[in-house]
């Protein structure tokens, strides 16, 4: 606590503030009774996104990451081929494909469409979710490449030589070392995460973003409901950071001290 | 229209719109990027040598200008600070000015990516084992030499994954632009696919442009990437 | 004085689409040019992004927009509107082989996409949506025809000229057919599409209600419609 | 000072570590041209020879580190299988081996993202299921043991040298071993500590356990070893006991490393 | 065998590095207790000590690698500016001292991304403004002198543990550095190339070079030094020639810490 009244911190929290009483003061904000329920609704839907996707990436990026600097070239060149398509095409044109080509392809089995998948199938949220997923692996697989590449061979050899199973050695020695050469990448690549979800707004699933483009079209309002919503991603993004920092420290100091 | 004719190169073709809107992008994504590692370096530098007020000010750029979205920043910019600007001028009896959108542009993208570019590079600083810095020191190096030959080469083969990822993302990042009325490569190829109702052969081409992309400068990555890492043993597997 | 004359810079045939050769055509674009030469404005257009349209209005950067911007009451408290230029019939289309029309009744259960922030998501919003199965909302029209091509829509309402464009292509053709015309509720459907200009130019508003007057009295406008649509657009 | 290793070469004891014709590459460069070596259950066995001679190179190929080119390695008279292309055939065979041997290395290679107790019982908790709070005590009374009770708590980039070489023997003894590779043990110790090294491999040998290390300290060699082996251009040029090796050396190669030693 | 070395402490040479009341603490825990040492022009100083009593971190701070907590140090009679908070006041002088000070690290830190050689030019072709034709040919020199020239093109993680020793003892050599600071510089040789090491230091302090190194072999330290300080407890338990130290020692701790090497 201490440490938050040293003068310059006290300084730029009243700039803060400031800012923030202008903005409640001197803007429109009359619209945003109506569009209430809408925002929770999409801020909710902007978490879950966010958080099933990173998960379930980040599960994908580790083995993808793995095969790349380390696996024989038969799990290599898939690895690689996925990392390079997903990377180097646009979310955009990934989630239309699932969606409009993949998604389409179902409805004209007729025993898909009178199973009992086909509510399911027929909802938004899953391609969303897929395409959000796969994306982030790709990028993280990348990532994780270079981080697995980067913990000194010696670290390893250490942990083989003493007999422990591979598993174990990815798990306990490998994987911790990694994550933590590269944890503030991962957090940054988190932040574009959240900042890819509104793309999924062109499957309609409506997120928190889709939410202010509606209330801007809605009514005209430029900037307020664009403030609002960088202020829900201001929220979540410090949310991010203050969970990658906890995660940075633990765990030892890289440097010598002093 | 055969998909061959949507895409000749010459109207009524829409090839040499979708080219033009290639060099426009990349022309962004290379400024933009150039940016980024600029901003980012410093940005890196700071966060781990600055002082309290250094480290919190970086702390706050890269928070807010990773969370807060490139449209409303590029709107403050280029809409509400021209106008600003400009009711000033006017008021003292000036001429408006107008900002390049294409400048406005790079410079958010830039400043954005130098956010994201700050972390990938704080990150391969903190990796670079102290010994490696502290022989450098130890032989009286100033700290650029220091910087450029021996933390920069020690740290370029953790950052190049992640720097390749925000250069991908700077190339398809810049439809942006189109809101400061710049045509580059996504809004060129929904201007056709909206005109010809040709969607999938618009949207295919360009993730075949961007792929190609991809692998050219996947290729050069991994070419540093090597080279970077050329006195590292490679982990063998499990 | 020129009066800049906003586009959106996305292309929506047949009203305002750039071809591959970059020059600007459809409906809107010439009747641009003859709304203005009938109030005597001097008027160059400029396309704007949609997303920059209103800031580029309220700085200054361009003048009036003219971008089938429908009329709205939250709209009108922040920019003001000319008289409309069109308005044209709201439709329903849905999947052959499925029965409904363009009521409530006829729409209960139904799963109904429609176009984010367009009168026709108000109007589905009032009347259908307490009945309907679900209300999906699409970014673009396009969009909510692909999925009713895909079966994972029943039903779409839209203005019957971007519908009809759908329905006269093979995909549309073969999958759907119109249901029917909603009902008018001339608080939501009524007020068609106007020039968008700042708040409290009234001089230029007076000039483009003129020019509109204008083009319809001396028969340019059916002229000039005549080249796009089979039947007049300006609604009743 | 205690006499030199008065332990004699038993060869009737049963064999623990055989390395028949080992050959090692790296591109071009031959390392080791055929080594041949029998370590006994009790042995200690020291190999002395020049920088850069493959000590290092054979201690890692006995443990599967590095993959021979060719020759043949028995563990406790186990072959390891190899694949003709080189690899290990068997890799729960190698982990199972390698649990029986505990390693030292030259750089100490300690965990950084662990302290040093964490270091220590990794592999007893983890590996061989002995229950934390008894490793945790073993651990601790090593670590007490080698002088370095009270950084159990440190990470191992905050250690100095020593401290750190000595963590990474507890580590080794912490496993419990049947063998041991040390690599330069002692490398980094002060003369007090090498004899507190000298008397826990005595007490180890004096256990049974087999020992092959590595020392350029031909003093500590003398002292600790039952046989010694002189390794140069990738061969054993010479081996036999202590006192034969040092009091008498037949070969004119080691002869001459001998001479610098005074 | 060559005998100890005969230079007296010449205390008429010039002074070339003076340490006074050095204190050093790692958060609660204090390293350095206010050593005193000084260094004439041609003298070779070995430090000798416990393991963890902090050579390492003497030698560290003696170019600042550590920033002290408190005392004086005096490099060739310019004093290093302290700000009052610690850190050096003036980064220009801590460098341009740093240059006449070469340092050869207890774990080398040679650089990864280098070829040996480059290792080895990259100083003085960079920072001092050698031509590098020239700088080449000196560092070959020397990488042949201490038996690397057929390495110099290999990258250090592919050198044995010695090879990368005798690398960092000719990357600061390459440097012709006025004063050396030697951390434990033969702990990865062989008896050879200890004797090799001998020669060239030897050859160092004939040309009026200082020297000061820390190591655990005494008998290294009694042949190589002509003064010894012997650090116990953060402090200078006892200092003199290496005759005296070794053969009468005084203080009960040094006698009992130089009975283990018999
Ligand atoms: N960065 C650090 N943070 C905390 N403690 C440290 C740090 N560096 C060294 N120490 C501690 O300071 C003490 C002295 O360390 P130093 O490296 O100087 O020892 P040394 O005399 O060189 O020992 P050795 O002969 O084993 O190399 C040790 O107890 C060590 O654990
Ligand atoms: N991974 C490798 N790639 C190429 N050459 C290697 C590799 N590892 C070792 N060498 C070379 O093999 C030779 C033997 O190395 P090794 O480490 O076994 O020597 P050593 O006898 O342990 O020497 P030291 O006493 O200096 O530690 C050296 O010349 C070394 O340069
Ligand atoms: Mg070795
Ligand atoms: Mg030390």
């Amino acid at each position: 606590m201490r440490d938050w009244l040293q003068p310059h911190r006290i300084f730029l929290c009243l700039i803060g503030a400031a800012l923030v009483v202008w903005c409640a003061t001197q803007m429109r904000w009359d619209w945003l009774p109506k569009y209430a329920p809408l925002m929770a609704e999409g801020i909710w839907r902007t978490i879950w996104l966010l958080v099933l996707s990173t998960v379930l990436g980040m599960m994908l990026a580790i083995p993808l990451g793995l095969a790349q600097a380390a696996g024989p070239w038969y799990l290599a060149a898939p690895a690689r081929i996925f990392c390079t398509v997903i990377r180097g095409t646009p979310l955009l044109l990934q989630i239309w494909l699932l969606y409009y080509g993949l998604g389409s392809l179902f409805p004209q089995f007729p025993w898909i469409r009178q199973s009992d998948l086909w509510p399911i199938l027929r909802q938004a949220w899953p391609y969303a979710l897929l395409a959000l997923t796969l994306s982030y692996a790709g990028y993280e697989g990348e990532v994780m490449r270079g981080a697995f590449r980067s913990v000194p061979r010696g670290q390893l050899e250490a942990a083989r030589a003493m007999g422990m199973p591979r598993h174990m050695i990815l798990w306990r020695i490998w994987l911790p070392q990694a994550v933590r050469a590269v944890l503030p990448t991962l957090g940054g690549e988190t932040v574009l995460q959240m900042k890819a979800t509104p793309l999924v707004a062109t499957i309609t699933v409506v997120e928190i973003y889709a939410v202010a483009s509606r209330v801007r079209q809605d009514t005209f309002i430029v900037y307020e409901p664009l403030l609002l919503l960088a202020l829900v991603y201001l929220c979540l993004a410090g949310l991010i950071v203050l969970l990658f920092r906890q995660i940075e420290r633990r765990g030892p100091m890289t440097r010598r001290a002093g | 229209m055969e998909t061959l004719d949507l895409l000749a190169l010459s109207p009524p073709g829409w090839g040499a719109t979708l080219l033009a809107g290639l060099w426009n992008s990349l022309l962004i994504a290379v400024g933009a990027f150039s940016m980024g590692l600029v901003l980012g370096g410093l940005g890196a530098w700071g966060k781990i040598h600055g002082g309290p007020i250094t480290r919190d000010l970086l702390a706050m750029y890269t928070t807010i200008v990773r969370a807060v979205p490139e449209l409303i920043l590029i709107l403050i910019l280029y809409f509400g600070v021209t106008d600003l600007v400009n009711q000033i001028l006017i008021a003292f009896g000036h001429e408006r000015i107008q900002i390049s959108g294409v400048a406005a542009g790079i410079t958010v993208l830039g400043v954005v990516q130098g956010a994201y570019a700050t972390e990938v590079l704080r990150g391969a600083l903190l990796a670079v084992p102290q010994g490696q810095v502290e022989a450098a020191k130890a032989m009286g190096m100033p700290p650029l030499l220091m910087a450029r030959r021996i933390i920069f080469p020690a740290m370029l083969g953790l950052a190049m994954p992640g720097l390749a990822n925000l250069w991908l993302i700077a190339t398809k990042d810049t439809a942006l632009l189109a809101v400061v009325g710049f045509s580059e490569l996504t809004f060129a190829t929904r201007q056709a696919a909206a005109t010809t109702k040709a969607f999938f052969t618009f949207f295919l081409a360009a993730g075949v442009i961007y792929l190609i992309i991809t692998l050219l400068s996947g290729w050069a990555f991994a070419r540093i990437e090597a080279w970077a890492r050329r006195g590292e043993p490679r982990n063998a597997g499990g | 004085q020129t009066v800049k004359v906003g586009i959106a810079a996305e292309a929506y045939p047949p009203f305002a689409s750039q071809d591959a050769s970059g020059a600007w055509v459809g409906w809107e674009v010439e009747m641009i040019g003859a709304i203005c030469a009938a109030a005597e404005l001097q008027c160059e257009i400029v396309p704007v992004a949609w997303d920059g349209i209103i800031p580029a209005l309220t700085a200054g950067q361009i003048d009036a927009i003219m971008a089938s911007m429908s009329i709205t009451e939250e709209r009108m408290q922040t920019i003001d509107f000319s008289n409309k230029y069109y308005n044209t019939p709201t439709v329903v289309v849905g999947a052959k082989g499925v029965e409904m029309d363009a009521t409530p009744e006829g729409l209960t259960g139904k799963v109904i996409g429609v176009q984010v922030s367009t009168v026709h998501q108000a109007y589905v919003e009032k009347y259908f949506a307490p009945v309907a199965g679900e209300v999906k909302t699409y970014q673009t029209q396009d969009e909510a025809n692909q999925d009713l091509i895909a079966g994972r829509i029943d039903a779409t309402q839209a203005d019957s000229i971007a519908l009809d464009a759908f329905l006269a292509t093979p995909e549309g053709a073969a999958c759907c057919e119109v249901k029917g015309t909603v009902a008018d509720d001339p608080a939501i459907l009524g007020l068609g599409v106007g020039v968008g200009l700042r708040k409290g130019e009234e001089e230029l508003k007076a000039a483009f209600n003129k020019g509109i007057a204008g083009v319809l009295a001396d028969g340019t406008y059916e002229k000039v419609t005549a080249g796009y649509f089979a039947s007049s657009i300006y609604g009743n | 000072m205690a006499a030199p290793a008065a332990q004699s070469r038993t060869s009737e004891a049963p064999e623990a570590i055989r390395v028949e014709g080992l050959h090692k590459s790296f591109g071009p460069h031959e390392v080791l041209k055929g080594v041949d070596l029998t370590a006994h259950e009790g042995d200690v066995i020291a190999v002395i020879g020049g920088s850069g001679s493959g000590k290092s190179t054979m201690l890692r190929c006995i443990n599967f580190l590095e993959t021979p080119s060719a020759g043949k390695i028995v563990i406790a008279g186990e072959e390891v299988r190899q694949r003709p292309e080189g690899g290990a055939a068997d890799r729960r065979q190698i982990e199972r081996i390698r649990r029986s041997l505990g390693m030292v290395f030259q750089n100490f290679n300690l965990w950084t993202h662990k302290t040093v107790l964490d270091n220590l019982i990794e592999v007893p908790v983890h590996v061989l299921g002995v229950p934390r709070a008894e490793a945790t005590e073993r651990a601790m009374t090593l670590l007490a043991r080698v002088g370095l009770a009270e950084k159990a708590g440190a990470y191992p980039a905050f250690l100095s040298g020593g401290q750190q070489q000595r963590a990474a023997i507890a580590r080794a003894l912490c496993m419990e071993p049947k063998a041991m590779l040390f690599d330069e043990p002692t490398s980094a110790l002060d003369p007090e500590l090498v004899g507190e090294v000298l008397a826990v491999i005595r007490a180890l040998a004096a256990e049974g356990r087999t020992m092959i290390l590595v020392t350029h300290e031909m003093k500590f060699a003398r002292e600790v070893a039952s046989h010694v082996v002189f390794l140069a251009s990738g061969l054993v040029e010479e081996q036999g006991p202590p006192e034969q090796l040092f009091g008498a050396p037949q070969s004119p190669r080691l002869q001459q490393f001998l001479r610098s030693v005074g």
